[in-house]
């Protein structure tokens, strides 16, 4: 329950966090969410609601897209780390996986995973690093030295988030990690990011589209609408709401799934009971 | 061949508009891109050929078309076609739920019903077993409803070429039944509000209507070349008063906004000259500048405080009858020049000449900032039964704290109870179909009972207290208004709605608020207070302290007797899905009180905190039930007050 | 076969072969900066010039300081290492880190109006008339001229032993530099950079490290060049640039990023040039390795080592 | 959107007209007058200077087309300006032709060999077709070097320089370029006018609107049916008409050209032109023309005003100042470029933009 | 005026809709096969979905198909047009337009422009005139512009007609991509992922455009998406790849059920 778990410190808070891009688009207006450790935090909302941009105000990467956190803390492991660098927030313990995968193309599959490890100082570590990827995406394995750009998405997305192992985060920030992919292969994607969560003890913060896999796996979840949180609550509580249900989970009140031939030209009212 | 005197009906000033006008603008709309224009002319043969098309359907004279949907040129033209063919049409309001629909077809028994899109179809579609006098739908949207095959499903444009083609065979035809037309005939029938009950039916003339427009065009000068933009419900009263009525009688053109979402920017690419709003779309346009204001930075912020200040000082002299001395007025042309014409022009009030807001109490202070921007609001009083309004503020002479006095024709007078009467040529003939409602409030000698209390203050103006029955009788013996207090709440940017009980069962006085989202999140923002939802937000502790200063503020005021004693932030914002609110978005106390029971008593019990159950309704008639805990924040005994 | 004819195809082969060297290495140093940061390094002349310069002025200090030319050679070799790390150091925190995520040409376009400045500093500085250098910075010992006599002619080949300094330097930085890019961890956060800057940034690969170490890199390896010109043409002045643009021909027919296409082009364009100006006519010299490098972009557009960019709708 | 309250269309055409504000009014009027005016009130050198400025204002627009609206990275302006210039000076030299038959013919010859030079860009992107251009440029340096006609003779001694005769129009010596600065003024005046509306008007209808897609998206521009062939290398003709004008009215303005006016470092001044005002646009390409041709005369002027008058100082000042002016240079590009790469016009913009949304913000 | 709420651009101006005929195609790059040996044939007037894991070929088929690729056996029929001899730039003067998985907008141009360009086919007016802006010119442009316009209203994005693509949020450009394909005034219109990276809501505006699109405007579409939902619901036809072969082709129902395409693609929860 939300009380509940209000009561405990967060190991990432985000508060009242606004973002803007361009000294002009408001993106985050205004947004807090709690992430405790050992979670798996799911992030639901539409496109332009800000998901992204709320990951990246955590890991430091919206400089390079001319975005700023303009207001409001950001808090890890009682840190304020709002005004870090990328580089820094990779030290501290937070690892994005950014959305598309965004793997480095040119180089192959084992140094795609170096790069990763690029804030391991040991280099025996980096090894025992590698190792563990590879217990986790046996595919990736096989194809170590292949040059990671002729890979498949699934390959691609599994070699995303063995480089995120690669830095021993944490948390991960996990951004669509379906995107494109087969439903074979998001579940098998999905099973693998619980098992790192239960077996590493990692904390993730998942934004994803396929709010019914996000659910699944999650401990809590946020939904975003227009730059700021609009529902929160465990799983279940979402699953029993009837504009997630329909918006989100596409079921219909008797929660049979609505066909898409039958979708109307027009919505109805939200009442995110605001 | 017709009689060329004044003409009585709306369908008559149209086809003497199309003669005097002829290929000058009367309807556009915004669409692909661009304002698809209509002109005099081709308004009128649309009407004939939609009316000779209804005709064909078996419309009759006396014969009630629903409508239901956006502003859009469709929507006028069905409501005066049916005029034409002497019967009367009867506004929805587009954003009902299903059972509002429901009940309001089921009360005026129309037979037709010209809908907008799919969206309208399927609410009609999900009752149609149960509306038994309907006979055909009429959309003029077809997207989406390729797959609809129901039969008394008609395109509007078929309507409209059937129409075509029987003047083709009777050319005469449509001429002698507009001539037909009388004065006392049904124009329109009206909803009602219904703050206090469901809504009724008010039967409003030609000759309400049309009067209605002479008498404001007496007022102010309205000119066949001024631009009205046509975005509030036509459903609504003050909507037809001046799209209808006025825009037919003077002949200026309606502009129809692309979408909803569109209205201020096709507000500001129309530039309208007139306008007449609730105080909602007022007070809101006020946030929104204070928004951005609060969003831009120094130079333009410091600029704009300095021509405000000036702007309000020049409205207070101008309230107070005074000139303004050299260095004002210098003052004022250099904010009206620095700050004013580009802010007027981004709000797309450049070019009003008269703004208009009635309805319900408009803050002063969201009168005085407007005025200081230099546009001349006026409030004016009415309601449905007169046919929007009977008495306004005049041009040389207005005092915000009124609204005005009686428009030409009409007499206004107060009862000994202090109830507002109202007589005249606007003045309603009756609601439809309910003659206990309409002998309760017509008098025999012709006076409207308004239902409201107020007095005339030595200057003649009208000022307006209360509904007459929510004035409430304190402990202590004094009667007081809730909404008095409610408005002085309402004046804090925190505050968006209170609802104050007091008064007759009640010890003291209570108050039910809805913070503003947008404003106390930002406040909360700017006081590092984290939150998510709305929920959230409004059981924040400080939130409550914060709403606490603002009604201490209020209190302060206040005489001992209403000072408020106890309040809660409800967790969610009253919606008229929920019938918390009217459509026009006005508080139905009585079902707020009814439906928050428990937090009512626990208001007026020994509780720091009320676990609610409520329900909200999907727009499809859905409900949702949650179950929260809200805090009852007591506030310090009132010095000279007394203990409960 | 006319024994002048192959002392001149010796001759010309010699030149073109120490030449290639020295435009492979002058390459090489844009070929870095194109892979790490997606730059084409239009001061990379004048990062030469610069070079060139300072290189004489340290060999001018440690001359009159009157110490061994060996010794004079290494301390001024290695300060001129130090003094170019600072200039690639500061080029790249004070002109190319703000315009980091910039469109590609307005970056071109600052390398521009860098290279007019470097110009306008040595034009104040040192003047435009070349200076030669105090001493040769090759060893008596390697210095000389190659003598061959050819049976029948009794000409000397008479070439410099110099220029094979040339062909030992790039060799040692291309051994250096390839291993580097495979092995070490910045070598491997450079190409990731290279590929996408955004990513690397979210793997804690610090983009300002990794560009200020491939700036310092790059003037450096054009600081010894631009030393190196010096010391094959006896003297720096202010046509080093003129070199430098040679090199453009030399990396499109490589490939943007590719080092080995460097070393490749490098040669290739020497030979070419030193051929068509001695076989042809001299003033083909600036010409031919243009006409030839639009002849085989024409079929492998994207130079002869160059990645395809793989492109994915 | 920079609309006006009151400003509304009922029709496309009003709607897709280029349809000023107010204030946009006030400044073209301003801009017409500041125009008819110049010859009246400059000295002569001044006007010389307008002129030159005139003349790199319509070689910036020429390269913008090729440049900012394309996207194909040209280094090879100075090629095209050769072109046009020493194809107007040799129908002068040797075939007596009017000069304004010989500006046109010039365009044209430019506009040929501008597709010619184009045709690289069907297998070429970005900075390798950068570098192509690269070689046209060398190229064409190499051709006027070396090929003997268009070298001439100047007071009976042979030279690089083509002398340009500088023919008179109707048998009329006042109505020669080369002596006449004030008519020179007009024509190339009246060209840049021409010049600006027609490229203007060229990015508003389909073709212009390829030209963009292919710089913004080559892939999707082809698959919506854009033929990229055809397109670049109209795009490289369009500019080198553009750019041939420029040439030729430099040939019109002299009476004798040599390969140093069309170096490499003429394509980089253009380019600098071009990006310090702002790529993609006409009246940025007007801005970085004036700026970039009138900052070594300012610096000229200021160093004339803080220099002795003594020899030494004098041979100092002659020394230092190209330095000076390449120096300054340089960091005029890169100060710009650090604080707004998007150019003067973006400057010029933001100004507009912050008083457009005046009180606000946004 | 034909700007009618009830008007389709089509009855004015309507491209032929042919049948589509992949004939054994097979496509590898360097040695790696993308496709070996597809066929399939898309009826005119139908929605038919590719789906598969990825790497599977999905969008190396869409791009034989216009031309981006060319496949080394095989051909493509449209009509009587062999489209593997086809440039590509000719494909939307067949009617075929495409959206990309990528979005491939023209960033720095609007809205209103990007659908223009998809007008670009049928504009014939020459550089003079383009130049001069005048006459027929300038009344091709406003003749186009009223047929986007009706794109514009099919998929709602009145709101953001002027703005700049680059600067809208991801949905919308995904939308305004559809409408530039629409705007070719396409028999034939090739869909890739148009609903990644969509939550079920935008899924749902996506797929009734999709619908209206093909019902109303009568397009044959060929689409590629992962969600299966929406591919049982919309399609007349289903073709499943796996490693560039085609595995199986029917009807939804027919696909859903068969035991190779659970193997290879859907898994077995579903």
């Amino acid at each position: 329950m939300p009380r509940e778990r209000a009561a405990q410190r967060a190991l990432l808070s985000l508060n009242n966090v606004e973002v803007i891009y361009n000294d002009v688009i408001l993106v985050l207006k205004g947004l807090s969410l709690q992430v405790h450790e050992g979670e798996i935090v799911a992030l639901l909302g539409s496109n332009g609601a800000g998901k992204s941009t709320t990951l990246k105000a955590i890991s430091g990467l919206l400089k390079p897209e001319n975005g700023a956190v303009t207001d409001g803390t950001i808090v890890f492991d009682n840190l304020l780390i709002q005004r870090r660098d990328a580089p820094q927030i990779v030290r501290d313990g937070i690892f994005q996986v950014m959305e598309g995968r965004r793997i480095f193309e040119h180089l192959s599959v084992e140094e795609n995973l170096r790069a990763g490890a690029y804030t391991v100082r040991e280099a025996t570590q980096v090894r025992d690093r590698i190792d563990l990827v590879f217990s986790y995406f046996p595919r990736l394995f096989e194809r170590r030295h292949q040059v990671a750009g002729f890979l498949s998405g699934g390959e691609q997305q599994m070699l995303a988030i063995g480089r995120a192992l690669m830095a021993n985060p944490r948390v991960i920030l996990l951004d669509e990690p379906s995107l494109g992919l087969a439903p074979l292969l998001v579940r098998e994607i999905f099973d693998i990011i619980k098992r790192i969560n239960e077996e590493q003890g990692t904390t993730i913060l998942l934004v994803e589209q396929n709010a019914s896999i996000a659910l699944s796996i999650a401990h809590f979840a946020y939904i975003m609408e227009n730059g700021r949180i609009v529902l929160d609550g465990t799983p279940d509580d979402l699953r029993s709401n009837a504009d997630v249900r329909e918006f989100y989970l596409g079921l219909t009140e008797v929660g049979r799934r609505k066909s898409y031939r039958d979708v109307k030209h027009y919505r109805r009212r939200k009442r995110w009971l605001s | 061949m017709t009689a060329r005197s004044v003409p009585a009906t709306l369908p008559q000033q149209l086809r003497a508009n199309a003669a005097q006008f002829g290929d000058a603008m009367a309807l556009r709309e915004k669409r692909f891109g661009i304002w698809l224009s209509i002109t005099w002319t081709e308004y009128l043969t649309r009407v004939r050929n939609f009316a000779l098309g209804l005709h064909r359907m078996g419309f009759q004279r006396g014969d009630r078309i629903a409508i239901l949907g956006d502003n859009r040129p469709e929507w006028v033209i069905a409501e005066v076609a049916a005029q034409a063919l002497g019967g009367a049409s009867i506004g929805i309001y587009q954003d009902s739920v299903v059972s509002e629909v429901a009940y309001i077809i089921d009360l005026c028994q129309a037979r037709f019903i010209v809908v907008e899109d799919q969206e309208q179809v399927d609410k009609l579609l999900d009752i149609w077993d149960d509306l038994e006098t309907v006979e055909s739908l009429i959309y003029f949207d077809p997207r989406g409803l390729r797959h609809y095959d129901a039969d008394f499903l008609v395109a509007f444009p078929d309507v409209e070429s059937d129409g075509a083609a029987m003047h083709a065979e009777q050319p005469a035809w449509f001429d002698e039944q507009v001539n037909l037309g009388k004065s006392d005939d049904t124009a329109i029938i009206s909803t009602t509000s219904g703050t206090t009950s469901k809504p009724k039916l008010a039967l409003i003339s030609h000759g309400n209507l049309l009067s209605m427009a002479d008498g404001l065009a007496a007022v102010d000068h309205f000119k066949p070349q001024h631009e009205f933009v046509s975005f509030l419900p036509l459903a609504w009263i003050g909507e037809q008063m001046m799209s209808m009525a006025c825009g037919m009688r003077i002949g200026f053109a309606l502009n129809f906004p692309e979408e909803p979402e569109t209205v201020q920017h096709d507000l500001r690419e129309i530039g309208p000259h007139i306008m007449f709003a609730p105080p909602r779309i007022w007070e809101n346009m006020l946030s929104t500048v204070q928004v951005k204001i609060e969003d831009a930075d120094r130079v333009k912020r410091t600029i704009f405080n300095w021509a405000l200040t000036i702007g309000r000082r020049a409205a207070d002299l101008k309230f107070a009858n005074k000139s303004l001395t050299f260095w004002q007025r210098a003052g004022l042309a250099a904010a009206r020049l620095l700050v004013f014409h580009n802010l007027l022009d981004q709000l797309g009030l450049r070019r009003i000449k008269w703004a208009y807001t009635a309805g319900a109490a408009l803050g002063p202070d969201v009168f005085r900032f407007f005025h200081g921007l230099g546009v001349n609001l006026k409030q004016g009083y009415g309601q449905t039964e007169t046919t929007g309004i009977c008495v306004i503020h005049r041009d040389d002479d207005i005092k915000f704290q009124t609204v005005g006095t009686a428009m030409p024709g009409a007499e206004v007078t107060t009862d000994n109870r202090g109830e507002i009467l109202v007589r005249g040529p606007m003045c309603f003939s009756g609601y439809f179909n309910n003659p206990e409602a309409t002998t309760s409030a017509l008098t025999e000698d012709g006076w409207v009972r308004t239902g409201d209390a107020g007095y005339f203050d030595e200057d003649g103006h009208l000022i307006v207290i209360d509904r007459a029955k929510d004035v409430m009788t304190l402990h202590d013996g004094t009667r007081f208004s809730p909404q008095f207090i409610e408005n002085k709440l309402k004046f804090s940017q925190y505050v968006r709605e209170a609802v104050v009980f007091g008064g007759d069962d009640f010890p003291y006085v209570t108050a039910i608020i809805n913070i503003d989202f947008g404003n106390v999140g930002k406040w909360a923002e700017n006081h590092k207070t984290a939150y998510t939802t709305y929920t959230d937000l409004s059981q924040k502790p400080n939130v409550y302290d914060l709403i606490r200063r603002e009604v201490e503020r209020t209190n302060a005021d206040l005489p001992g007797a209403a000072r408020i004693r106890k309040f809660l932030l409800l967790h969610k914002e009253l919606d008229a899905d929920d019938a918390e609110l009217t459509r026009t978005r006005k508080v139905r106390r009585g079902y707020i009180a009814s439906r928050y029971q428990e937090l009512i008593d626990a208001l007026y019990g020994d509780y720091d905190e009320a676990r609610i159950t409520s329900t909200i309704t999907y727009q499809d008639g859905r409900t949702q039930t949650l179950d929260v805990a809200i805090r009852i924040e007591p506030m310090e005994p009132v010095p000279g007050g007394v203990a409960s | 076969m006319d024994p002048n004819e192959v002392l001149k195809f010796l001759r010309l082969t010699y030149t073109g072969f120490s030449d290639g060297a020295l435009l492979a290495l002058i390459a090489l140093g844009l070929v870095l900066v194109f892979k790490s940061t997606d730059v084409i390094n239009f001061a990379h002349g004048e990062f030469m010039l610069l070079g060139g310069f300072v290189g004489y002025q340290l060999l001018t200090i440690t001359a009159s300081w009157g110490i061994d030319p060996t010794l004079g050679t290494i301390l001024s070799v290695a300060a001129l290492v130090a003094a170019m790390v600072i200039v690639g150091t500061l080029v790249e925190r004070l002109i190319l880190r703000p315009l980091i995520g910039e469109q590609i040409i307005s970056v071109i376009m600052v390398t521009i109006g860098l290279s007019s400045i470097i110009d306008a500093i040595v034009g104040l500085a040192w003047g435009t008339i070349p200076q030669p250098l105090p001493y040769s910075i090759v060893p008596a010992a390697l210095s000389g001229r190659w003598q061959i006599e050819m049976e029948g002619a009794r000409r000397p080949l008479n070439l410099p032993q110099e220029a094979m300094l040339t062909i030992l330097v790039v060799v040692i930085l291309v051994v250096l530099l390839m291993v580097f890019f495979k092995r070490s961890k910045y070598g491997i956060a450079m190409r990731a950079t290279a590929d996408d800057q955004q990513a690397a940034m979210s793997m804690g690969i610090s983009i300002r490290v990794v560009f200020g170490l491939t700036w310092s890199l790059t003037a450096v390896l054009a600081g010894i060049a631009g030393l190196l010109i010096g010391e094959l043409t006896n003297a720096v002045g202010g046509d080093i640039p003129v070199v430098g643009l040679r090199a453009f021909p030399v990396i499109i027919l490589g490939g943007l990023d590719s080092v080995a296409g460097a070393i490749v082009g490098g040669f290739t364009i020497a030979m070419l040039e030193t051929y068509a100006s001695g076989y042809i006519d001299p003033s083909l010299k600036n010409v031919v390795p243009y006409i030839a490098l639009l002849i085989i972009l024409m079929i492998k557009p994207y130079g002869l080592f160059g990645q395809k960019r793989i492109e994915r709708v | 959107m920079a609309t006006q309250s009151g400003i509304y269309h009922q029709t496309y055409a009003s709607d897709m007209q280029l349809r000023p504000t107010t204030m946009q009014r006030v400044r073209l009027v301003l801009v017409a007058a500041l125009l008819v005016i110049i010859p009246f009130v400059v000295d002569s050198s001044t006007q010389r200077l307008v002129n030159t400025v005139v003349i790199a204002a319509i070689g910036a627009i020429g390269l913008n087309v090729l440049v900012g609206y394309t996207g194909q990275i040209s280094l090879g302006q100075g090629a095209f300006l050769a072109i046009g210039a020493y194809s107007c000076g040799l129908l002068q030299a040797y075939l007596n032709v009017p000069w304004p038959i010989a500006l046109l013919a010039a365009a044209f010859i430019s506009a040929l060999l501008g597709g010619l030079i184009g045709l690289p860009s069907l297998r070429l992107k970005g900075l390798y077709l950068a570098v192509a251009t690269l070689a046209a440029q060398q190229i064409v340096d190499w051709v006027i070097i070396n090929w003997d006609p268009i070298d001439g003779e100047i007071n009976g001694r042979a030279t690089d320089a083509l002398r340009i005769p500088g023919n008179a129009l109707f048998g009329n010596a006042d109505l020669r370029l080369n002596n006449n600065d004030t008519l020179f003024y007009i024509v190339a005046a009246a060209i840049l006018v021409v010049v600006a509306i027609a490229t203007t008007n060229l990015f508003r209808t389909h073709i212009g609107r390829a030209f963009v897609a292919i710089r913004d998206q080559d892939i999707a521009a082809e698959v919506m049916g854009v033929n990229l062939h055809r397109y670049k290398v109209l795009a490289f003709m369009v500019s080198s008409f553009i750019v041939g004008i420029a040439g030729a009215l430099l040939a019109l303005q002299s009476t004798a050209i040599s390969f140093e006016r069309f170096s490499l470092s003429v394509s980089i001044e253009y380019l600098a032109m071009i990006i310090i005002g702002g790529l993609g646009t006409v009246s940025g390409s007007i801005y970085g023309a004036t700026f970039i041709v009138v900052l070594p005369e300012v610096l000229r002027s200021i160093g004339r005003m803080l220099t002795g008058t003594d020899a030494a100082s004098l041979s100092e000042f002659n020394r230092v100042l190209p330095f000076v002016q390449e120096g300054v240079f340089g960091v005029v590009i890169v100060a710009t470029l650090i604080i707004e790469p998007e150019g003067i016009q973006r400057i010029w913009r933001n100004i507009k933009d912050y008083f457009r949304l005046w009180p606000f913000s946004y | 005026m034909t700007l009618s709420r009830f008007a389709r651009p089509y009855e004015v101006n309507s491209p032929p809709r042919r049948r589509l005929v992949v004939d054994h195609i097979s496509l590898s790059f360097g040695g790696v096969k993308a496709l070996t040996d597809v066929s399939l044939q898309v009826e005119p007037g139908k929605i038919f979905a590719i789906i598969g894991p990825n790497g599977a070929g999905k969008t190396s088929m869409l791009n034989c198909i216009c031309g981006l690729y060319r496949p080394q056996h095989g051909h493509i029929w449209y009509g009587d047009t062999d489209l593997v001899k086809t440039a590509p730039h000719r494909l939307a003067h067949l009617g075929i337009a495409r959206s990309f998985q990528n979005i491939e907008l023209f960033n720095h141009m609007t809205v209103l422009d990007n659908l223009m360009l998809g007008r670009h086919v049928h504009m014939k007016k020459n550089l003079l005139t383009a130049l001069l802006y005048w006459g027929s010119g300038q009344a091709e442009e406003i003749r186009h512009r009223e047929f986007v316009e009706h794109v514009i209203d099919l998929l709602q994005i009145q709101g953001i007609r002027k703005q700049q693509v680059g600067a809208l949020a991801y949905g919308l450009q995904k939308r305004v991509e559809l409408g530039r394909a629409l705007a070719v005034n396409p028999g034939l219109l090739l869909l890739d992922e148009p609903m990644a990276g969509m939550n079920v809501e935008e899924k749902e505006d996506v797929a009734r455009y999709v619908l209206d699109i093909n019902e109303e405007w009568g397009i044959t579409i060929i689409l590629i998406e992962h969600d299966m939902g929406v591919v049982m619901d919309i399609s007349d036809t289903v073709a499943v790849l796996d490693f560039g072969r085609c595995i199986a082709v029917g009807a939804p129902d027919q696909v859903r059920s068969d035991p190779a395409v659970i193997k290879a693609y859907l898994g077995e929860q579903e």
